[in-house]
């Protein structure tokens, strides 16, 4: 501890000491040196390795095989994607067009960038809390998969549709329940599905506290068009 | 007591040399901020004397988007998913740096899969990583195929990564407390296809680029700094480890499974191009080598020690946790209350660090030197801003 | 064996370029309007080739869209080049601007008026065609300076410096190369070059002399048209696009067209030169063989030659890296001239002691 | 070297450093008048040999207490060549934050410093370019400061 120069392979072994597995090697590595020949030497070799690389380009050029190019509008109908890519936030519905969403809202204070917005109303048959609109706004959104993570009752998920490119802003702005009213458990319980279809007043993705009918939602801006002007679409 | 605070405006004054009639004019030229080989949104600021490059002043800020500020709002669990946009080529080490920080102060204990699989996927994060960059460096000296061979091999890694992690640059899947999924049943096996494959593409790297007489010409002795220089300088990872310092968290304080596995640790010569260049093809070989000791032997166990929704707070203090990504040391300085949001969250960025390499060893050098030398420290610009 | 071969296009030209002004006036009137007719579409031609190329040499299919494989793609990219807006950058010298392209432009065109393409077509056939093709060559370099210069962009005129200083250095390799052909074959008019290798092309018929002018001239002729590994004045990743950074829509597209056709122009010259032009593959002595070979027409022989040189630029371009500036420099002082001169030397003794495989006299 | 040799090695160098609590590494408060030559000897000193300056940050401790606060500078230093961690930190107030540079010492001491400067408005004295960092030169407050406050920001809702 003397000296100040920095001795790296030094210092590497005094972290390989520690360690049973690096006692075989210094576990350092050292760049190779440079070879020099002389002047029609260095030439030649010099041709050589650019004759060597460029046979490494025709190899690929005379196997059309390697081509890797998906050509990909004409290749929708093979195109699979994996199960877990997330593109598109989705709430679960069952066959019955009945979900699982509470209103909790623990989502909206998991999601990191506010664009979760979960606007619950009460029954105006029983004057419960329940789901209203369940607002998602993809134009913030970044994926990061937290609200399917913290939700309680797995009724958020994550699709892998990933074709939802628009031409208008607003249109990113989903409501994502179909449904206003009761979860499907509160709803099990009740007798006729006619007192069912009474309590879940319907939504339809583009509706709602959006921007996209000229109304602030909470905590975002509106994005002052005219009113009524995305509703045409 | 006043303490003078200059503009970009008063630093570049154009400065003439003598007035004899053989005497050159040195001028200034802004490369970037949108130029192809600066990456991004960096501007350099050059003082050339002719083709020569007398100065380099980097004007950053084009993508700052205030990280840090945004941090003291944000929980640790959703800060985790805005360290993927610092270095998005290592989004994974940046997840896994917030979560060790996290997880180190808050006294978290996790279970062997998940060192395990976390060691994994930072090193096939790692290749990636460096796969990318040798395409992009190829392109940055003219060469525009090995650009392609790098993405094509890449690709590969990134499908194992969507599978898995269900994306393909940000995946937010390293998280305080574990992973945010267990590995799908197809990971073992495809990562070893992509070992095999892999395997024989790196030496037609070597081939295509290393071995080249150009290549060599245009690396060998340009941008050459000292051990000494480096270290004052502040860079890390490769960059550093070029310049001859063997400089590398993985082994000099294991976290993961790092003690567990045999590898070594590549270092150059002399601090040229080359030597950064070689580090980094290096380094592929002993992340293959990581990968294929861990791959076989992934214990059984949960992939999360603790419920995704619980709240995390750390006690009062401060922390530095630090861990090696693919450009460097990644360093977390939490300074918390109490609360569940930290007080202050700084990052110490790899990329901000090695930047500045790039002001001594492009001096005097030409201006496509001045490009080797940028590409050869591999810099991401969001990473630099934050 | 040309028994139809009554008039030739060559002989027409000799005519008319003696007959009066007028007529020789006319006559290079009309013939450089065919010219760039045929430029426009071997433009095209070359420019969608070089796209599917590299796109298999990087394991990707090239343009597959507009047309049967993408075939009408340069078509559809020349409508969007005419439709687009010409920008002159303000504070520019607007007319040496617009005049940088045409001159670059003109300067191909002037090359290809000498060209032996076939015994039949050739425009002009100049008795020191290969004189007129050095001086004449040189209009590309003043194109690419007034380009850099006029834009009024630090960068473009880096690109037009670095320009000057290269195409001006390869030149001189390049001529001694092209002496070594004129010293075999006693004549600078292209023509009697290619007739000359009737009992073999000049790049094997003399013990490796001609390899090595082959490989100078060839060499010095790609950094010459400033493609990869030599594309310094357009360095796309150090200069953002050198001396064409200000360049838009149509003049844009003389550039870009005259890189083509200049790569053309170095493929046709380096295959008339070296590798016997229009000249079917001959070995002096085996008539029976000759013979053979004549039955493949001369005009396919030409553009099989010429085709597959481009195709070697091509696969150049995407293998290599750039080279930097002043190893430019070394590779033409240093490496390129000694060996030139050397090679020179050594062509005059072959030549003057008869001393090829074959020997005519 | 461990922390606590450390720690006695430093306050012999400096007998007002203080440990600093709730660390997890090994950490001194200084004096700010007595900053720049501790840092100095700190490189210098062959027991101590702290080559390298990882990061250097500051928190800005407005918020919590009263009055205008104090901004606490925060060095993160490294020994390439014992392989040990010191954290140095100085407090200067918020009124009047000045601070000696330390770039004569880690050449990356000036860009980590202009950051400094450009996110909490710490003046660096005897700085060779001391100027902002990501924002532009005529940019209006100090964006890390507790209370900055501008009209992009967005609130979040609650």
């Amino acid at each position: 501890m003397d000296s100040v120069t920095m001795d790296p392979v030094k210092q590497m072994e005094k972290a390989s000491q520690g360690s049973p597995n690096h006692a075989a090697g210094k576990g350092v590595i050292e760049s190779p040196e440079i070879k020099r020949g002389g002047f029609l030497k260095n030439i030649f070799t010099g041709m050589i390795s650019l004759a060597k690389g460029m046979k490494v380009t025709f190899h690929y050029f005379s196997h059309p095989s390697t081509v890797v190019t998906q050509q990909y509008p004409e290749n929708r109908d093979t195109l699979k994607m994996f199960d877990r890519f997330r593109a598109h936030l989705t709430m679960a519905h069952d066959e019955k067009g009945q979900h699982k969403c509470s209103g909790c809202q623990i989502c909206q204070k998991a999601c990191p960038n506010a664009s979760i917005s979960v606007v619950n109303r009460s029954n105006p048959v029983t004057g419960k809390k329940e789901l209203d609109r369940y607002v998602w706004r993809m134009d913030s959104c970044t994926f990061c998969n937290m609200c399917v993570q913290v939700c309680p009752f797995g009724t958020l998920k994550m699709e892998n549709q990933f074709e939802s490119s628009v031409y208008d802003r607003r249109l990113l702005v989903y409501t994502l329940n179909r449904y206003a009213g009761p979860t499907a458990q509160v709803l099990g319980k009740l007798e006729s599905d006619e007192e069912r279809t009474k309590q879940m007043e319907p939504r339809d993705p583009y509706s709602g506290p959006t921007p996209m009918n000229g109304q602030a939602m909470a905590g975002v801006a509106a994005l002052g068009e005219k009113k009524g002007e995305g509703e045409s679409k | 007591m006043s303490v003078h605070v200059s503009t970009l405006e008063e630093r570049i004054r154009l400065q003439r040399t003598d007035g004899s009639p053989l005497a050159t004019q040195e001028y200034f030229v802004n490369m970037g901020p949108q130029h192809p080989s600066t990456h991004g949104v960096l501007r350099l600021v050059l003082r050339l004397d002719g083709e020569t490059v007398r100065e380099v002043i980097p004007v950053l800020g084009y993508i700052h988007r205030g990280i840090e500020k945004m941090g003291e709002r944000l929980g640790y669990r959703q800060f985790v998913h805005l360290s993927d946009r610092l270095d998005y080529l290592s989004a994974l080490s940046n997840n896994w740096a917030i979560s060790m920080a996290v997880e180190k102060a808050a006294k978290i204990e996790l279970n062997d899969r998940i060192q395990v699989i976390r060691t994994i996927v930072a090193e096939l994060q790692r290749i990636q990583s460096h796969q990318l960059w040798w395409g992009v460096f190829g392109m940055d000296l003219g060469a525009f195929t090995p650009f392609l061979y790098g993405f094509r091999d890449r690709e590969i890694i990134t499908d194992i990564f969507e599978e898995t992690m269900g994306s393909r640059l940000t995946m937010n899947y390293i998280q305080p407390g574990g992973l945010m999924f267990d590995i799908h049943p197809n990971f073992v096996k495809r990562t070893k296809d992509f070992l095999t494959y892999f395997k024989p593409k790196l030496v037609e790297y070597e081939t295509l680029l290393s071995e080249n007489v150009i290549m060599q010409e245009r690396l060998r002795g340009v941008g050459k700094v000292d051990a000494e220089a480096a270290v004052s300088l502040g860079c890390t990872g490769p960059v550093l480890r070029a310049s001859g310092v063997a400089h590398d968290l993985r082994k000099l304080e294991p976290y993961g499974v790092y003690d567990k596995v045999q590898f070594d640790v590549a270092i150059g010569r002399t601090g040229d191009c080359w030597d950064r260049y070689w580090v980094r093809l290096e380094e592929m070989r002993q992340s293959m080598a990581i990968i294929e000791q861990l791959i076989d032997n992934i214990p059984e166990g949960k992939h999360m020690v603790m419920k995704p929704a619980a709240k995390i707070k750390l006690p009062e203090g401060s922390t530095y946790t630090h861990l090696e990504t693919a450009r460097g040391i990644l360093g977390v300085y939490i300074v918390s209350d109490g609360s569940e949001e930290p007080y202050r969250i700084h990052l110490r960025t790899p990329n901000f660090n090695n930047l500045w390499m790039i002001t001594e060893a492009a001096k005097n050098w030409r201006l496509g030197d001045l490009v080797a030398v940028l590409s050869s420290l591999d810099i991401v610009v969001p990473d630099i801003d934050r | 064996m040309n028994t139809w071969e009554v008039t030739t296009l060559a002989e027409r030209s000799a005519e008319a370029l003696s007959s009066s002004f007028w007529g020789a006036a006319g006559y290079l009137g009309l013939a450089m309007l065919g010219m760039a007719g045929f430029v426009a579409v071997l433009g095209m031609v070359l420019i969608y080739a070089e796209r599917k190329v590299a796109g298999h040499f990087q394991c990707r299919l090239g343009p597959m869209r507009v047309g049967w494989h993408g075939t009408l793609q340069t078509v559809a990219d020349t409508v969007k080049l005419l439709l687009k807006e010409d920008i002159v950058p303000y504070q520019a010298d607007k007319m040496l601007h617009i005049l940088a392209p045409l001159l670059m432009f003109i300067g191909t065109i002037l090359v290809l008026l000498v060209l032996p393409f076939s015994p039949i077509v050739q425009v002009a056939d100049v008795n020191i065609g290969v004189v007129y093709i050095t001086a004449v060559s040189g209009f590309s370099v003043l194109g690419i300076l007034l380009g850099g210069w006029s834009s009024n962009n630090k960068w473009s005129l880096i690109g037009a410096m670095r320009a000057g200083a290269q195409i001006i250095s390869y030149e001189v390799s390049a001529t001694l190369a092209l002496l070594v052909v004129v010293l075999f074959s006693g004549s600078l008019q292209l023509s009697e070059i290619v007739r000359s290798q009737a009992e073999g092309w000049w790049i094997w018929r003399a013990h490796g002399v001609g390899i090595v002018a082959f490989l100078i001239f060839f060499i010095a002729s790609t950094a010459e048209i400033n493609r990869t590994p030599f594309d310094m004045p357009e360095g796309e990743s150090e200069l953002t696009a050198g001396f064409h950074t200000e360049y838009s829509g149509l003049r844009f597209a003389f550039f870009f067209l005259a890189e083509f056709i200049n790569m053309f122009l170095v493929a046709a010259l380096t295959s008339t030169l070296f590798l016997g032009g229009w000249m079917p593959f001959h070995i002096g002595g085996f008539e029976n063989f000759n013979a053979l070979m004549d039955l493949i027409p001369a005009g396919l022989w030409f553009t099989g030659k010429t085709a597959f040189l481009v195709f070697v630029l091509m696969w150049f371009r995407w293998s290599f890296p750039r080279l930097r500036v002043d190893q430019l420099m070394r590779l033409e002082w240093k490496i390129l001239l000694p060996i030139g001169l050397v090679n020179l030397f050594v062509a005059a003794v072959v030549v003057l002691y008869g001393l090829y495989f074959f020997p005519v006299r | 070297m461990d922390t606590l040799r450390l720690l006695g090695a430093i306050t012999a160098l400096e007998p007002r450093a203080k440990q600093k609590e709730n660390t997890d590494r090994a950490a001194v408060e200084v004096p700010v008048d007595a900053f720049y030559s501790l840092m100095g000897r700190l490189k210098s000193d062959p027991q101590l040999a702290f080559d390298m300056l990882y990061t250097h940050t500051a928190v800005d401790w407005s918020a919590k207490g009263e009055g205008p606060g104090e901004f606490e500078l925060v060095y993160q230093l490294y020994s390439m060549t014992h392989g040990h961690y010191l954290l140095v930190s100085a407090r200067i107030p918020r009124d009047n934050p000045v601070a000696p540079t330390v770039s004569p010492i880690w050449k990356i001491a000036e860009w980590q410093e202009r950051e400094v400067y450009d996110m909490f408005g710490v003046l660096y004295e005897n700085h060779r370019d001391l100027r902002r960092l990501f924002l532009e030169d005529g940019w209006n407050g100090f964006p890390l400061r507790k209370d900055y406050k501008d009209e992009f920001m967005l609130e979040r809702p609650e």
